[in-house]
């Protein structure tokens, strides 16, 4: 029942912008189901994004919510986080915001491992401006600004980020949205810098373009490329989904809060 | 034995016709009409797996589960 | 007890900060800005606050403006290529209206230029270097003991206005060091928290002040911040009636308040023929050229800007029939807002582009000629 | 007290920008209104190096030297930019190893040993800046010992303070035997 | 022979640069310019060029540069956010007088604005965005025809003068559709290369045509390009003499070719008591609206500048003594300079700000109240 | 002899402006030494550089030279290379330039594997600016921006480049100048994007922070701490020299002639 | 002939602005000048959409619908916009599928069945636009069917010609028949 | 068997004074003088092993080597 999450949502902004069949709603509607799994106090969290279709999401949402410029979310993120640390702060992202203008800001965040949950909605596409490629669109597949089909290879970004530096990277898609739910608790329950990629549809953008003919078989798709990591390697179009990797390390925050502390010391 | 009764609930002003619960309910409960606007066919048939809700981009289907034990 | 040091003008930049309850710096470094970071680094942790070198200029904006929105009063320093690349998010605060003061100690340029030299060619950068219509303050010191008073002033019009504020420095008072005598105490000014309760707060609130109360990111008060043109509960709005009210009240914010913003000097003025206009490093130069002038004689007074933008227009506006010289380290740039409020005839310019500080010699020489003129 | 103007020149890394500081503290200290400004420039590194000082009982408006009344140089390159053409009625102070080429002048010229004598009281050149601000405080006259000396305590790096006193003592002392001389 | 067809202004901005010989785009999507990049994906590959799509404008803005620098005719196309990221390094193609063409599709502002309204919001940025002393050329279309023929102009501007063009164009004429002829062939110029050996080629000499011929990287001619201020070799210097001589032609380069740069349309002006001054999409409400007040028997002109900046200062100030009226999609941005050169007291402004094409009512209605004042 | 390598040299130029014991001189000379080797054509070869004590090289290099923004470097360069890929291009970064303000465009040029040798001149401070800590910085150690030492952790930045997606990744130091003159040479074989990662002394705004009397001393450090990959694990302050990974991938503009070939059979 | 003002109204994803470019192109082969231009926007995803089209044989400055002359409205949010307040001078079309509520109009009133026409012929709603197109060219009056008919072979997507001629014929032969019957 | 015979020349005018070739030498045969300045102490003893030459940052110290076979 939306009613059960409605206290979370500005209600008087829906119906929201997204496209029919369009994935980021029901991911919105799984991360709200984290948040309110984690009982986190409505008055002490943050949501920061980017501009893209998927950045229109904390408009809707009833936190305390920042919808900055693209590909900055994570450095506003950052100046929030590390200057009142005890807020609990989300970062949502397309693909192309935490990617391609903000790939910057995405090393940077992973290398501090500063305590943000950031969430990337992952649609393969630029969907907001209608769809051009972006650096995780699929090799070979078409977009506006790639006519004859992609030539570049995209980013695995998970890889990117653990090796900058994040604690937890994890992977679900719309489809497995309960999953989803599951992993942005994991993700917010470390402490460090967590990123859950999150594969969306997008019918319009990308789908029409790429031989999806409904909203729901983009969402077939994603059920049947989806491998569970750790029960099978995934190969060809198959991606795994799951916690796809966990470690530890200094905490940005932390370190800066024992610091002020050593210097009191002194 | 627990028995579930299911009320399916859909908000027609935020539903966008994406036809992503119709699609995906294992049950066939849910179909389309002419204008592409969801309708209930098959009521009873519900197992409130509530597949329908959890897909649903728009908030647009609610389950509303009564519990009987 | 106000006690005489010797301080450098980054230096008293920072301090000024400091006095003014500065509690967030994100930067990045760059020549001649640097030294205001170095000594944030040191000192915020210090005093329960936070340094952060961020990946680049355009981060550190970002993290500054989220600093601020958590009630942080928050500082970045720059010098020209990193002013160039915090427009876009500069612009993002003043959209959204977050408090946050803006240090530019300007170089010698285009491009990498003379990095270690001084210009004041970003004068019309401040004032223009973001996309979109949008109010700007920028102010000027000429000495290092200005740089603190100013920066102290940034501090309390960017929270009171709600307005992101420049501190267009130059390299020759950012790097100069001078006596100066810090007061014990400054006049600091906070916010406007909201006075009502959550359920009421209206983030974008078109009242009479022009100016809404700010809450704190995590103070219960849950609202919506966008760089979209938004409405009055802070959410997106497409409608242009709407858009018109936020843009109308967001451009002329800051009207009701120009007698305060408004700062200048004014030396010698009365019977002046010849007025020299200047500001920044040059300024100086300018104020001996003019003593050094009226010591020959000359009718010759002094106008400073020491509120570059918004322009202190009715003030200059005053004197408008006198003759006016125009002395800038930059190919002409404040004079075109000079020509436009006193009439373009009755301006001469001066520049000096090569990154070297003009000279009081070069000034003079300029009043000679144009009062030879006059007379 | 009218304006009294320093230009302190060498190259990058002499510590001259440093000992200019030093200078300037010791006029605030005695009620001066004092500028202090350096050129820097990578040019600075290995490169020229220029730091200035202007002295004055007025309010200083143009910061930057116009006449120098004293220039000290610690290197040849700085001697043949800043000092080769001085006034002759403004003092000039060079080092004797670093500016061993200099053209006569008829008043007011002072090599001396700072190098050397740093080398001899501290077995390197480390503290030579401050040797050269004893002599240029001592030389120019226009201000005491103790100011001088109260502004390099304040000013010295953590845990050489004695050696930095020790190192202006020194200098004061080469140019108070010089000023005897001329 | 020309044949007449439907085109959007961004594709006919496409079509001109194609004509004028583009072998290179890069570029950043953003509305409402995006259609641009579009047809360059499509097209370039076809001719033998390469379009690339970058991670973001600076990367875009970088690239261009670098294409240029081996000798293609580059482009990049973006729209308020990108421009004003795009600016350090636009900055940097001016200071090392690289050729290019940057369009700017003006969308409502400031910072995210409402991303698919018109506006002209950027004017004062095109001419003061990034840091340091420039020169700059800004071109702003009317109607898809002029498109298409400024873009082959800009390119031609570009190659001639070593310099970035900026077409400024708005939403309005970006994404209109209307009716265009296209010539078979325009008049293409191409950059001057270097009629020396190797050995005597000097890449930025100070020559009288104030534009130094410039080498393909690759083409034997190797040579230093540098954001630093340099001397004729293109080596970095700290000489205030070799500074001043660099700045002194930098700035000052495109004097001598004014006449054929500063472009601008009179209609009606002879008898015209009041002259209505408008650039860009809104123009074509004023034209509308100047000739209904005309066939209301009120004597009103027409002024607009197609060339922007350098703005067509000697072209106006023919008319100063007259009444002016500035319908302008911003706060007052053109006007100001209008004021600069016509005097203030002489000049009306006419703004709006919400995102809507301004229209012809509104203008002849404040037609009608100035003349009636004038009277 | 610097007369064996002195035709690749602007001597005009010289001296050069860095610090005495600075080690970008020396890398400098290994680079040159590489490119000779090659035998490349110097008509044929473009050096770019972005703002930085290293990235003044190029001033002194008798090529095409590209001294551009700081952080950019890649981002022209790739403009270069795509518009005329038959261009020999090489990239100079300091570890700042490369990592900090320009990890954008390093992690781009590495997805698409554009065909360009990136060396990375890692003396792990902002020399230029005087010594301010880099994401290269160590750990703890004194920067002026860190004066309580660096919180924060540092790149490994071949690591980052590897999942990128850069085909080719190296290190050697300005001590081991004989290997990293071999090792440009490989990477300039490579054919995608490849980076070699060169450590290098900044004694006046690093090495005086940090303990180090003498540059001398910080090319001892190099030396001992210096381990050839696959002989024994980097420990501690250790770090591998040598070629660190190696793969194949489709080249960027490789690709793009393919695309522009197949567009006219159509 | 006169300017003629069009405005195309529904939601977005219905291939409006593609039907006003094609009457906007097949103005322009019947040789007369044309602007078309549309409302873009988040909005227009589901939201409301609205396409423009003038035609004149005169220079057209002002590029955007003042007064229009035909309006259609597939939509009844973009009927309640753009028809329910039309000046009854100007025609309106509305199709009787997707905007069943209309007010009562003395004249110039078409309430088409171009959605149902579309799925009888089709099976689907795809070319309900150019159906559209069809009936907005005949009522309009303003151009031949071979004009439109080229405009429709020029912008159909490729595949898809031979189809979108059909509804254009549908199109137009529902205009033509109100037409008649008014 | 193959004897070198090297000469080291040292460019004073683009020597910093950094040492490096000083300290590295593995013969010892570089020194400083007073100033700072490199001197060769031990030409003889040098090997030519270029390890100076190509340490120097300042390409100011140059090892001709003549191989006589
Ligand atoms: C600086 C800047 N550049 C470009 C844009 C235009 N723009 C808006 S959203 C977007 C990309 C959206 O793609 P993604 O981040 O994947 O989000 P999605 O819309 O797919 O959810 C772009 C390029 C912008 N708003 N600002
Ligand atoms: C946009 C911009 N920001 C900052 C600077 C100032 N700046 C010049 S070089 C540099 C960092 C140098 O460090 P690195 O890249 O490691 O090179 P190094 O000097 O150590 O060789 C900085 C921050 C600049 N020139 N441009
Ligand atoms: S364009 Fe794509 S991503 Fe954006 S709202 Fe529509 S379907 Fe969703
Ligand atoms: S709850 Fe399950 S069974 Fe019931 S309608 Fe929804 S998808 Fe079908
Ligand atoms: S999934 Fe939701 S929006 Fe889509 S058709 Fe079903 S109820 Fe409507
Ligand atoms: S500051 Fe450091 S990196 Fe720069 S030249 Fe000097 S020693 Fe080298
Ligand atoms: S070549 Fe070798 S042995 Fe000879 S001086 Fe140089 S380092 Fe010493
Ligand atoms: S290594 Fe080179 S610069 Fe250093 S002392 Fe030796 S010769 Fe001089
Ligand atoms: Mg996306
Ligand atoms: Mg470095």
């Amino acid at each position: 029942m939306f009613s059960e999450i409605a206290q979370y949502f500005r209600t008087e902004a829906l119906p929201h912008i997204w496209c029919p069949g369009c994935g980021i709603g029901t991911i919105t509607a799984a991360i709200v189901r984290s948040i309110k799994t984690l009982q986190l106090d409505q008055n002490n969290v943050v949501i920061v994004s980017g501009i893209g279709c998927s950045s229109r999401m904390p408009g809707y949402l009833d936190f305390n919510t920042l919808h900055t410029t693209h590909g900055r979310a994570l450095a506003f993120a950052t100046g929030i986080k590390a200057s009142r640390p005890e807020l609990d702060v989300f970062v949502i992202m397309g693909d192309g915001d935490a990617s391609a203008i903000g790939g910057n800001h995405f090393i940077h965040a992973a290398r501090r491992n500063i305590d943000l949950t950031a969430i990337i909605i992952n649609n393969s596409i630029y969907g907001m401006t209608g769809g051009q490629s972006s650096p995780m669109t699929p090799h070979d597949k078409r977009a506006t600004t790639s006519p004859y089909g992609n030539l570049e290879r995209p980013f695995q970004i998970l890889d990117v980020a653990k090796a900058a530096g994040a604690t937890y990277g994890a992977r679900a898609t719309a489809f497995h949205n309960q999953l989803l739910t599951k992993l942005i608790v994991n993700a917010y329950n470390n402490p460090g810098f967590s990123v859950v990629e999150t594969i969306s549809q997008c019918p319009v953008s990308y789908g029409r373009r790429n031989k999806f003919k409904t909203p729901a078989d983009m969402l077939m798709w994603q059920k049947e490329h989806a491998v569970m990591i750790g029960q099978k390697e995934a190969v060809g179009e198959d991606f795994s989904i799951g916690e796809i990797f966990k470690s530890e390390a200094p905490e940005y925050t932390g370190e800066y809060a024992k610091l002020r502390q050593r210097l009191k010391g002194e | 034995m627990v028995s579930h009764s299911s009320k399916i609930i859909v908000n027609q002003d935020w539903c966008k016709k994406c036809g992503i619960c119709v699609a995906f309910c294992p049950k066939k409960v849910l179909g389309s009409d002419e204008l592409g606007r969801v309708v209930i066919v098959e009521p009873e048939q519900c197992i409130a797996c509530k597949i329908c809700e959890r897909l649903c981009p728009d908030f647009a289907i609610n389950i509303e589960v009564n519990k009987d034990e | 007890m106000s006690k005489a040091r010797l301080m450098q003008g980054n230096e008293a930049c920072a301090e000024g900060a400091l006095a003014a309850g500065v509690k967030f710096y994100a930067g990045y470094p760059i020549t001649p800005s640097t030294e205001i970071a170095e000594i944030m680094a040191e000192k915020l942790p210090l005093i329960g606050g936070t340094f952060i070198q961020m990946e680049d200029e355009i981060g550190s904006m970002a993290a500054i403006i989220g600093a601020s929105l958590t009630g942080a009063k928050a500082l970045t320093a720059t010098s020209g290529p990193g002013f160039s690349l915090k427009q876009e998010n500069l612009g993002y605060a003043i959209a959204t209206e977050v408090p946050c003061v803006l240090v530019n100690v300007q170089r010698a340029g285009p491009s990498t230029g003379l990095p270690t030299s001084p210009a004041q060619a970003d004068v019309m950068q401040a004032r223009w270097g973001t996309h979109g219509d949008h109010p700007i303050i920028a102010l000027c010191p000429s000495s290092v003991q200005e740089c603190y008073e100013l920066t102290v002033k940034a501090f309390n019009f960017a929270e009171e206005f709600r307005q992101p504020v420049i501190m267009l420095m130059d390299e020759v008072v950012g790097h100069l060091r001078e006596k100066v005598e810090l007061p014990d105490a400054v006049e600091v000014v906070e916010r406007k928290k909201p006075s009502v309760s959550p359920d009421e707060y209206i983030p974008y609130a078109n009242n009479e002040s022009m100016i809404p109360a700010m809450a704190n990111f995590g103070d219960g008060y849950r609202y919506h911040v966008t760089g979209l043109t938004h409405g009055e509960n802070g959410l997106p709005t497409g409608k242009p009636a709407v858009a018109e009210k936020y843009l109308e009240r967001l451009t002329r914010k800051l009207d009701p308040y120009l007698d305060r913003i408004q700062l200048y000097e004014e030396i010698l003025l009365e019977d002046a023929e010849l007025i020299v206009v200047a500001y920044g490093g040059p300024a100086r130069s300018a104020l001996e050229a003019v003593h050094a002038a009226r010591s020959e004689g000359l009718n010759v007074g002094f106008f400073r800007p020491i509120t570059i933008w918004p322009f202190p227009q009715e003030a200059l506006e005053k004197y408008a029939g006198r003759q006016f010289l125009v002395p800038e380290m930059n190919s002409g740039q404040l004079v075109g807002e000079i020509e436009r409020v006193v009439g373009r005839r009755q301006v001469q310019r001066l520049n000096r582009i090569d990154g070297e500080l003009i000279t009081p010699d070069q000034i003079l020489q300029r009043i000679r000629e144009v009062m030879t003129h006059v007379q | 007290m009218a304006k009294q103007q320093f230009i302190f020149s060498g190259t990058g890394g002499q510590g001259l920008i440093l000992a200019a500081i030093m200078l300037a503290d010791a006029a605030v200290l005695a009620g001066q209104n004092v500028v202090q400004s350096q050129s820097y420039g990578p040019e600075a590194r290995g490169g020229a190096s220029k730091a200035e000082v202007i002295i004055s009982d007025e309010a200083i408006n143009y910061p930057k030297v116009q006449r120098p009344d004293l220039v000290l140089s610690i290197s040849q390159e700085a001697y043949k930019k800043y000092g080769l053409t001085l006034d002759e009625k403004a003092k000039l102070i060079v080092d004797d190893t670093y500016v061993p080429e200099t053209k006569p002048r008829s008043r007011n010229f002072y090599s001396l040993p700072l190098t050397k004598v740093t080398r001899t009281e501290f077995g390197s050149e480390q503290s030579a800046n401050v040797v050269a601000l004893g002599a240029v405080a001592a030389i120019s006259r226009q201000l005491s010992l103790e100011h001088v000396r109260e502004a390099v305590r304040q000013r010295a790096p953590k845990g050489t303070t004695d050696r930095n006193l020790k190192a202006l003592e020194l200098g004061w002392q080469l140019g108070v035997g010089a000023l005897n001389q001329a």
